[in-house]
């Protein structure tokens, strides 16, 4: 190899689209005498070589991936032309249904919100691969089954389902 | 009338967002335009919503729910929306009906010798608390930080040389059409833009006027149009240079009255 | 500032989605008293940091961006294997929004697809000569401002963009 692991696995990091598992990387270097802990070790050296930098290598569900540390969002902000990414009411409580229901069906949607399923925000969810078919429910017309992706997760940072807040049941309004 | 009616559903705390705006505290005397009205219906995600809106505007306790007043306000509502035109969801009749049978339930002599019979409002009940409590996951969910607004994500930011030569992807006409189409419908999703279809001619003209201008520092207002476009031409031009103008991608200069216009990329 | 100015502007260039040029990072941070010379300075600075990285910042007729120096193609190849996209949907969609609502930015696409633009159908689009640049937003970053092109009429036989199908009953969809 031309370049240590660290720089390898920087430049690998930086060139992908999306986060990068340990097992993606090792697929990637093609190389059985590396093993995960040395991935992992290479990880945290260079983390530790930026500490005084503006980015890092953060974990999220999917796998390891750079963000920009706290500081310079005001900078960034200018920089991305971003949106404000407002989530319609609908949308967020079929994606909070799903997230926490789940595996749960269109049906089991609508049953919780009391109105039909807007068909677009399921394709859309789909569409971001937040959400993804995971089964078909034993019932009269085997419907879909929907559960929540890694995808879902990386978008709010969060590396397993059990990082989403805890909702509580409630008894009173 | 229909007005005073609704205000009286509206007036008490509904906070509807507006264009981002919060039309809580409107004067008294203030007409709502049909459209605004629209706006706070379409707050609702539901007729369990509404019924919560109706719950929580009385604060009601909802384990000895009354079902007579609020069915009573229920059905004021929907007839509003009615009489509105608003496009009701099927759900809200359901709703309805389910309200007056379990009214009509709750007005039946109890018969004694059916012993441990159900409250008909249980069911109901259980849903609305069940519905408010993912109501209250989908704000937890919202207020998450996320990509892009509370953190940034540092993705293919590596330039990577192409050595293969590209190959022209097969796309019919047809497809683009549906493929923008379906991105329209899907926008709606997202609650921060409104989009309008504009007539394409004006936008291609935005673009061309664009490019004539790229690398220069000005043209001549007059230079812009091509007089054999004839009359529709020249008010494409214009119209164009107008979104340009409101899209602060241009500026008209006139240094002084009566001298030559000439356009700048701002 | 927190973070020293070699820092910031690695972070800038890295989170950015286009190549930043002096002017661009001198807008960004907003600060009369740096000049060129100490971009270009810290730019300088960053390389030689980089000595041994498979990374470097180089400079493109659009300003700087990271490159992948020579030695990892092979991983890389792995890595962008995965499709280009190319007769995805979000290829469709991306071509679709710059032909019916040009000149529009990167942020208006993803603002109306509500999904972070891929930079690689961009690219292609670019390459493909569909789209070009017909000038920058004002706005803060001076976003690029993409537009078709005359070969984009002429994949589809149009004379026109007028002759492109006309979405009739948006409102209704």
């Amino acid at each position: 190899m031309k370049y240590t692991l660290e720089n390898t696995i920087e430049c690998l990091l930086l060139v992908s689209d999306e986060p990068l598992s340990l097992i993606n990387i090792i697929k990637i270097l093609d190389d059985n005498s590396i093993s995960k802990k040395q991935i992992e070790k290479a990880i945290d050296n260079l983390n530790q070589e930026y500490k005084n930098k503006a980015i890092h290598i953060s974990k999220v569900a999917s796998g390891y991936r750079y963000q920009a540390k706290n500081g310079l969002e005001g900078y960034i902000a200018k920089l991305k032309d971003k949106g404000t990414n407002k989530f319609s009411k609908a949308f967020l409580e079929t994606i909070a249904i799903i997230a926490y229901k789940q595996p749960v069906t269109r049906g089991d949607i609508e049953e919780i919100r009391g109105i039909a399923v807007n068909s677009n925000i399921i394709r859309t969810l789909i569409e971001l691969e937040w959400i993804k078919v995971v089964g078909h429910k034993e019932s009269p017309g085997k419907p879909e089954l929907f559960g929540t992706t890694t995808k879902f997760l990386d978008y709010f940072n969060k590396n397993k389902l059990s990082d989403l807040p805890e909702i509580s049941d409630v008894d009173s309004i | 009338m229909m007005l005073i009616k609704l205000w009286d559903l509206i007036l008490n705390n509904i906070t509807a967002i507006y264009n981002g705006k919060t039309i809580s505290d409107i004067p008294e005397d203030l007409f709502i335009p049909p459209e605004h009205l629209r706006v706070i219906l379409e707050e609702f995600e539901g007729p369990l919503d509404l019924l919560l809106y109706l719950i929580k505007k009385q604060n009601i306790d909802i384990t000895d729910l009354p079902i007579l007043p609020i069915t009573e306000q229920y059905m004021q509502y929907i007839s509003i929306m009615e009489e509105m035109q608003f496009e009701l969801a099927a759900d809200y009749l359901v709703m309805a009906s389910t309200l007056a049978e379990i009214k009509s339930k709750l007005l039946l002599p109890v018969e004694s010798e059916s012993e441990e019979e159900e409250d008909p409002r249980a069911n109901l009940i259980k849903r609305l608390l069940e519905y408010q409590k993912y109501k209250n996951a989908s704000e937890q969910i919202d207020d998450m930080s996320r990509n892009y607004r509370d953190f940034f994500v540092v993705s293919n930011a590596i330039d990577v040389k192409k050595s293969k030569i590209i190959e022209v992807p097969d796309i019919k006409i047809d497809q683009l059409k549906n493929a923008f189409a379906d991105v329209l419908k899907r926008a709606e999703i997202f609650s921060t833009h409104n989009i309008i279809a504009e007539t394409l001619s004006v936008r291609e003209r935005m673009t061309s006027i664009l490019s004539k201008l790229e690398g220069k520092e000005n043209i001549e207002f007059i230079k812009l149009f091509n007089m054999e476009e004839g009359r529709l031409g020249v008010i494409v031009t214009f119209l164009a240079l107008l979104e340009l103008v409101k899209e602060s991608l241009v500026d008209i200069i006139q240094n002084e009255s009566m001298s030559k216009i000439y356009i700048t990329i701002k």
